[in-house]
């Protein structure tokens, strides 16, 4: 029973970090269709930013909880950088923006390299987030985890509400509907993207936080991550949030179960496999907008 | 460079020259053949002769990419479909051919020394036994790969993933099959692979002189690859892939099953690439997960990008390039080679997406496609007013415009 | 493909809907062998939607049968084989192949593999005789791409003819033509009518008044009204919902 | 058209049977037809190649050890050289590819005529360039330890092998009444050899393994493995993680409430280096298996340690792969002074019973295995980051890589 709720509560937990690391592409490759490669990158660049706050703010927990803004605002303003200077030039090629950002990642890698150097760095988590709750029953659960969920779940809250109620939010869904409508109504088309990808960099920043609770933090932690997060958004379906959180969840348990009656290993080719088959099911992911305009 | 797409034997048309598809001026089969051989001159006296044993290998290596690379031009140049997962089916070839060399070294009912060493098996394996025929392994490693691309093939391609989707696949397709060759280190050597190959059907490959016979097949076979690839791209299937590539819903309205146009450019491409990983074993005498996961998959395309996705001989000549490139930077400035790789994937693609093919043609085409000249200052939405960019499809939200980075890259790379 | 048997389009009941959005709502439509029918309506009438469904793009309710073959629930492919093809809105031409390419592709849908994988030897006598139908014969060399707008709507329609379809149903074929262009076209029509059904969308009115047989009026997924122009033109519900307030601004 | 290019296709045949034919070369069947290069050493210099990643995954690890053996050079270099030649160091990088490593080692021997190499770090890399040393008949120092099962006569091994890193780090458990272990490793071929040998041991000592797992090697995702080894009840875990892994696996660790007292980790994966990488409020406590740490005593070790520390910064630490490769090329010129002689023969044959006093202690050259004997040493990591010995095998060890001189390892090799 214990072991039966330390997976459950593992898959979920794998499920949030999952979720942390697609939702900033469930809006730059779910709303605008580019695939930026260099997602990772910028997650990585949000741990850094972590590592580079703690050299002058000594409190861990304080320095966790600026790092939080600032990562944020660091990973968002690459992707602005980013957009401007490439993926404009390529939304009517999106294969060839999945390339030319490999080749961005590949040089923002070795940048980290030179920069930090090429071991991992370490950051000091707070005191708070290294331990776990016990919860009557033998059982406990990690701090740190329960901080990703929560912080996966306030993301996702923010983002549905900031999508429906913002003017902001109206122009980014107009813009992904209907592109030429919306200029034709007087959207600055232009600066609505460069803001989705803000947006969707920054939480990569975010993720990158996150993460530094949880795993390594160097120069190549990005590109583990890259693939598992477009995973997501594909099955999730484009257009919407709501697939890339079912699906990073469901992904999340499915994972936590193969590994355990299973072996890691082997848990990931299953997962692989789940997912080629679920695309036969529904090629274009868990739930798309059906409208003969996006077509 | 010779003719890629020019169909030959129909009516003459000297009106339109300008706008012909014909890529060289009288690129006929004279012309075509005159570069055959030139090219088979080059590999099979000139660099022999000029290089030394060391540098000799090295190209034999860089030949075997180029394999892949043909493969990858016809999948993705023509066919539109990115494939970043060749290493896969360059790693069936080769370990196909690696474990039939592995049990030719050990000795009739003798165990590979790895093994004995990390297995403690007491007998082979059942799956390994077949190999040690050379009548089951040799063909195995060009069939088993095309059978995996079939099978992978016609679940995607029938259910019209494409595009990103598929590209993302077949990554991920990557990332499986190194994560399921490592985790049976005792029937596949794990990490290590499989190494210390030390004869080739009898032949002993600590010999310098078997080195180049190994280097003589691999140059033929590139060579026997090449003819076969323009024959397929010159034949009436080579323009209907471009025509998937640039309009799959219209090309069903016509009654054809794109699936299956696809389907065969990409068991074609992973048939190549399982070649290029069988002889690729007896070059370098290794075969590992390393050479098959995400990033020699991604790095086998960047050749393709720069040489021209789009033609024929693009693709070769970048491979060979860019592995040169690797070879001769990363030993003066090792660090600097990661970036010099990130740059090419953003100069090349971003900017000159019919790679450096284009450029050879750009002198002689200027002034001919106002389009053309001006593709670098086409913004966002402006795709050529084609054919899938304005066909719905079931199901919106396909990723309808990578029909336009077919079309984009193929405008400046078909004509070079 | 003279000779063939000319068959009739019927369609019952048909619907299609779009995550709630009813589309096309229970439409009923016969068209008779040979006939050059016209659907007209406003837009968001439902008429492209109607074309999709017939050639098996969008899912449907209901029943299409071409002749004696129920349509719906195949294939978009099967569909074409079986006679059925059509053009779209902006010219659907594969603009890195020429002209002769083009039409190579369009007729041989049929063709064996092995046939596919050798290099064309000669132009295939349809290919040819097709090229002489659309204007193109002294050009069959030239990039689609580069190709005017009207010279890549009858490349379209050259198309459909080596494609030997027997049912064409045309999305907008004189969008963008020149007064002359349109008169090229509708005598195209009437030409290729002589042994096939045809079905065309169209807005511009005084080439319905000139060309259509028979006209259909699709109002909000519906059939408003049916019959000869004058019919049409007649009735007052569509005056109503499409003539009277439209016909200045469409025509 | 056909007849064309049915020339061209017969014209390619032709050439590739013609270029096959006169290229046949010896049979497998022959004597061993290597070659061999020998070293140039005309000039005053003698080149050594240094084969590292500098680039890719593994040059995290790599580049410390390159290094170190260029402090080395440095070192016997401002000594006056190896019998009075300079030694001119060629670097190489592996890129963390195994055929790039089989690439580089080809050029460094055929291309440079180096005398000797020293480097590669993972075992693959070793299994790709062995073949090309031994074709050669040219030399390899290997400075990492590994997991054994292996004695080429090219290649000289300065790490632990299993009996002198594993064993002892069982050795320790068993004296701490430590009854039972779950095992916990990277999917690749040093865990899977170290932890065959770990369950051997475990039932010739009475001790029980009660779960072994495999993360993908890069694997950051520890939830479930940490979930089992906490419901296992373990007295210890045995740690042969590589790399990133770690670092994901002692976050989870500590969250999981367990800790060092609880339940102790041996690794044997973790130096000083990657202490730093983890974060020691998650290490602190935990227990490492090497031969050498920074806090070695002894005045070989402080000489060191001062050395590299003045040439490349004093917040980087010294580790027991950096040593290996300082002392193998250390060894390198005692051979080669022995022997009198760049020859590699002459230096394989010189190598046996050469000893230095290396910052780990004495080490002594194994003739036959080519191997060196080495003391183990068990050390517990502190909240400084430093590993400090918390117990030594008392004398150096001698090497044993395929453990014949154990009875309970008769089933493994």
């Amino acid at each position: 029973m214990t072991v039966l709720f330390g997976q459950l509560f593992t898959g979920v937990s794998i499920g949030a970090v999952l979720l942390l690391i697609a939702l900033g592409l469930a809006l730059t490759f779910g709303q605008m269709n580019v695939i930026n490669m260099a997602h990772g990158e910028f997650i990585m660049a949000g741990a850094y930013t972590t590592y580079v706050l703690q050299q002058t703010i000594t409190g861990a927990g304080w320095s966790l909880l600026v790092a939080l803004p600032v990562a944020f605002v660091v990973a968002g303003t690459m992707g602005v950088l980013l957009e401007v200077l490439l993926i404009r030039r390529l939304y009517a090629r999106p294969l060839d923006t999945l390339l030319v950002t490999w080749g961005v990642s590949l040089i923002l890698q070795q940048l980290a390299r030179d920069v930090f150097g090429s071991p991992n760095v370490q950051t000091r988590a707070p005191d708070l987030l290294t331990g776990n709750i016990a919860l009557p029953g033998g059982l406990t659960v990690a701090t740190n985890r329960l901080f990703i969920l929560t912080l996966a779940v306030a993301a996702v809250v923010a983002l549905t509400l900031a999508l429906r109620l913002t003017p902001l939010g109206r122009r980014i869904r107009a813009v992904v509907q209907n592109r030429d409508l919306a200029a034709v109504s007087g959207i600055a088309t232009a600066r609505v993207d460069r803001t989705t990808f803000f947006i969707g960099s920054g939480l990569a920043g975010l993720a990158g936080v996150a993460l530094t609770l949880l795993g390594p933090i160097g120069p190549t932690m990005g590109t583990n991550l890259i693939i598992d997060a477009f995973l997501v958004v594909v099955v999730g379906g484009i257009g919407q949030l709501k697939g890339s959180v079912i699906v990073a969840f469901a992904l999340g348990v499915l994972q936590a179960t193969g590994e355990y009656l299973t072996t890691l290993s082997v848990a990931k080719v299953l997962v692989f496999v789940a997912i080629v088959a679920f695309l036969q099911w529904r090629p274009q992911g868990l739930f798309t907008l059906r409208t003969r305009s996006l077509a | 460079m010779s003719t890629v797409t020019a169909p030959t034997g129909r009516t003459p048309d000297p009106a339109a020259g300008g706008r012909r598809r014909n890529l060289l001026p009288g690129a006929g089969p004279a012309r075509a053949a005159a570069g055959f051989a030139l090219g088979a001159a080059l590999l099979f006296a000139v660099a022999p002769l000029a290089l030394s044993d060391f540098r000799l290998s090295l190209l034999a290596k860089y030949l075997c990419l180029a394999m892949v690379a043909i493969g990858i031009g016809i999948a993705w140049g023509r066919g539109g479909m990115l494939t970043l997962g060749q290493g896969v089916f360059f790693g069936l070839g080769g370990y196909a051919m690696a474990m039939h060399l592995k049990l030719a070294d050990a000795g009739p009912g003798e165990l590979p020394d790895f093994m004995q060493l990390y297995g403690q098996l007491d007998e082979l394996p059942w799956w390994w036994r077949p190999f040690a025929s050379p009548w089951f392994a040799l063909p195995a490693t060009v069939l088993l790969p095309m059978a995996v691309a079939f099978g992978l093939g016609s679940l995607v391609f029938r259910r019209k993933v494409r595009g990103a989707y598929f590209a993302i696949l077949s990554q991920a397709l990557a990332m499986a099959m190194v994560i399921l060759l490592v985790g049976q280190q005792g029937t596949t050597g794990g990490t290590n692979g499989l190494t210390d190959i030390q004869g080739f059907f009898g032949y002993a490959l600590t010999d310098p002189v078997n080195q180049r016979m190994v280097y003589f097949v691999i140059a033929g076979t590139l060579l026997a690859l090449l003819l076969l690839a323009r024959q397929l791209i010159q034949s009436r299937y080579g323009e209907l892939l471009v025509a998937v590539r640039d309009g799959e819903e219209r090309v069903r309205f016509l009654g054809y099953d794109p699936a299956s146009v696809k389907l065969v450019a990409y068991v074609v491409a992973a048939g190549m690439a399982g070649l290029a990983g069988a002889l690729f074993v007896p070059a370098v005498g290794i075969i590992s997960p390393a050479m098959i996961g995400i990033v020699p998959s991604i790095e086998f395309v960047i050749g393709v990008a720069v040489g021209g996705r789009a033609t024929l001989l693009g693709p070769v000549l970048g491979a060979v390039a860019v592995a040169w490139a690797k070879t001769a930077l990363s030993e003066r400035f090792p660090g600097g080679w990661t970036y010099l790789q990130g740059l090419m994937f953003v100069l090349v693609v971003a900017f000159l997406p019919g790679g450096l093919a284009a450029l050879v043609g750009l002198g002689r085409q200027r002034g001919d496609d106002p389009d053309r000249r001006r593709w670098w200052r086409r913004r966002r939405r402006q795709v050529p007013a084609g054919v899938g960019t304005t066909v719905p499809v079931e199901g919106a939200g396909t990723p309808e415009a990578t029909d336009g980075a077919g079309l984009a890259g193929a405008r400046t790379g078909v004509t070079a | 493909m003279t000779g063939e048997r000319l068959d009739g389009l019927r369609i019952r009941d048909l619907r299609v809907t779009f995550d709630g959005f009813t589309a096309v709502d229970g439409v009923d439509l016969d068209v008779a062998p040979g006939d050059i029918r016209f659907l007209i309506g406003p837009n968001g009438a439902g008429k492209t939607t109607l074309v999709d469904a017939v050639t098996g793009l969008v899912r449907a309710t209901g029943s299409v049968r071409f002749g004696d073959t129920e349509l719906l629930g195949r294939d978009v492919h099967r569909i074409a084989r079986l006679g059925v093809g059509r053009t779209f809105q902006t010219a659907a031409v594969f603009e890195e192949l020429s002209v002769l390419q083009n039409l190579d592709i369009a007729a041989g849908a049929g063709r064996s593999w092995w046939s596919l994988a050798r290099r064309r030897r000669r132009i295939p006598d349809e290919v040819a005789e097709a090229l002489t139908t659309i204007g193109l014969a002294d050009r069959p060399d030239q990039l689609a791409g580069t190709l005017a707008h009207g010279q890549k709507q009858w490349l379209e329609i050259g198309m459909l003819l080596v494609q030997n379809a027997r049912l064409l149903l045309l999305d907008e074929p004189v969008a963008g033509m020149s007064h002359d262009e349109r008169d090229a076209t509708g005598a195209l029509l009437e030409t290729v009518s002589r042994d096939r059904t045809v079905v065309v969308i169209e807005h511009d009115m005084d080439f319905l008044r000139r060309f259509a047989r028979t006209v259909t009026v699709l109002h909000a997924g519906r059939v408003l009204s049916e019959g000869s122009v004058a019919q049409v033109q007649a009735d007052p519900r569509v005056q109503e919902v499409y003539l009277g307030v439209d016909s200045g601004t469409e025509a | 058209m056909t007849s064309f290019r049915g020339r061209i296709l017969a014209g390619a045949l032709t050439l590739v049977a013609t270029a096959a034919l006169a290229a046949c070369g010896s049979k497998t069947t022959d004597a061993a037809s290597g070659t061999g290069v020998s070293a140039d050493v005309s000039g005053d210099t003698v080149k050594v190649g240094l084969l590292n990643s500098l680039s890719g995954t593994m040059a995290i690890s790599e580049v410390t050890v390159r290094d170190s053996i260029m402090l080395a050079v440095e070192e016997i270099n401002a000594a006056g050289g190896v019998l009075g030649k300079k030694i001119q160091p060629v670097s190489e990088d592996g890129a963390s590819d195994w055929p790039t490593f089989a690439e580089k080692a080809e050029k460094l021997i055929s291309q440079d005529r180096v005398a000797a190499v020293f480097g590669c770090w993972t075992s693959a890399s070793r299994k790709a360039v062995k073949p090309v040393f031994e074709r050669n008949k040219a030399l390899l120092f290997y400075p990492v330890q590994y997991e054994g099962l292996e004695q080429s006569p090219y290649i000289f091994y300065t790490g632990a092998t299993t009996n002198q890193q594993i064993v002892p780090g069982l050795d320790y458990l068993k004296a701490q009444g430590k009854k039972s272990v779950y095992l916990v490793g990277s999917d690749y071929v040093f865990p899977r050899t170290a932890n065959k040998i770990i369950k051997a041991y475990a039932e010739a000592n009475g001790m029980t393994v009660l779960g072994e797992d495999y993360a993908p090697l890069g694997s950051t995702e520890f939830g479930t493995i940490v979930n089992k080894v906490r419901s296992s009840k373990a007295d210890a875990v045995f740690n042969t993680l590589n790399g990133d892994s770690n670092v994901a696996f002692f976050k989870e660790y500590t969250s999981a409430g367990l800790t060092a007292e609880s339940m102790p980790v041996v690794s044997v994966s973790i130096a000083e280096e990657e202490v730093k990488g983890i974060g020691t409020q998650y290490l602190t406590g935990q227990l490492t298996a090497w031969n050498y740490y920074q806090t070695t005593p002894g005045a070989a070790n402080e000489k060191f340690v001062a050395a590299y520390k003045a040439k490349y910064g004093a917040e980087k630490p010294t580790s027991d792969p950096m040593e290996a490769a300082y002392v193998a090329v250390h060894l390198w010129k005692a051979m080669v002074e022995k022997a009198g002689s760049f020859d590699v023969e002459q230096v394989r044959a010189a190598a046996g019973g050469i000893t230095f006093e290396a910052p780990e202690g004495t080490v002594t050259v194994d003739g036959p295995t080519q191997h060196i004997a080495k003391t183990a040493r068990i050390g517990r990591i502190g909240a400084d980051g430093l590993i400090t010995e918390v117990w030594n095998s008392g004398q150096p060890i001698t090497p044993d890589p395929y453990l014949k001189s154990y009875p309970w390892a008769s089933g493994l090799s």
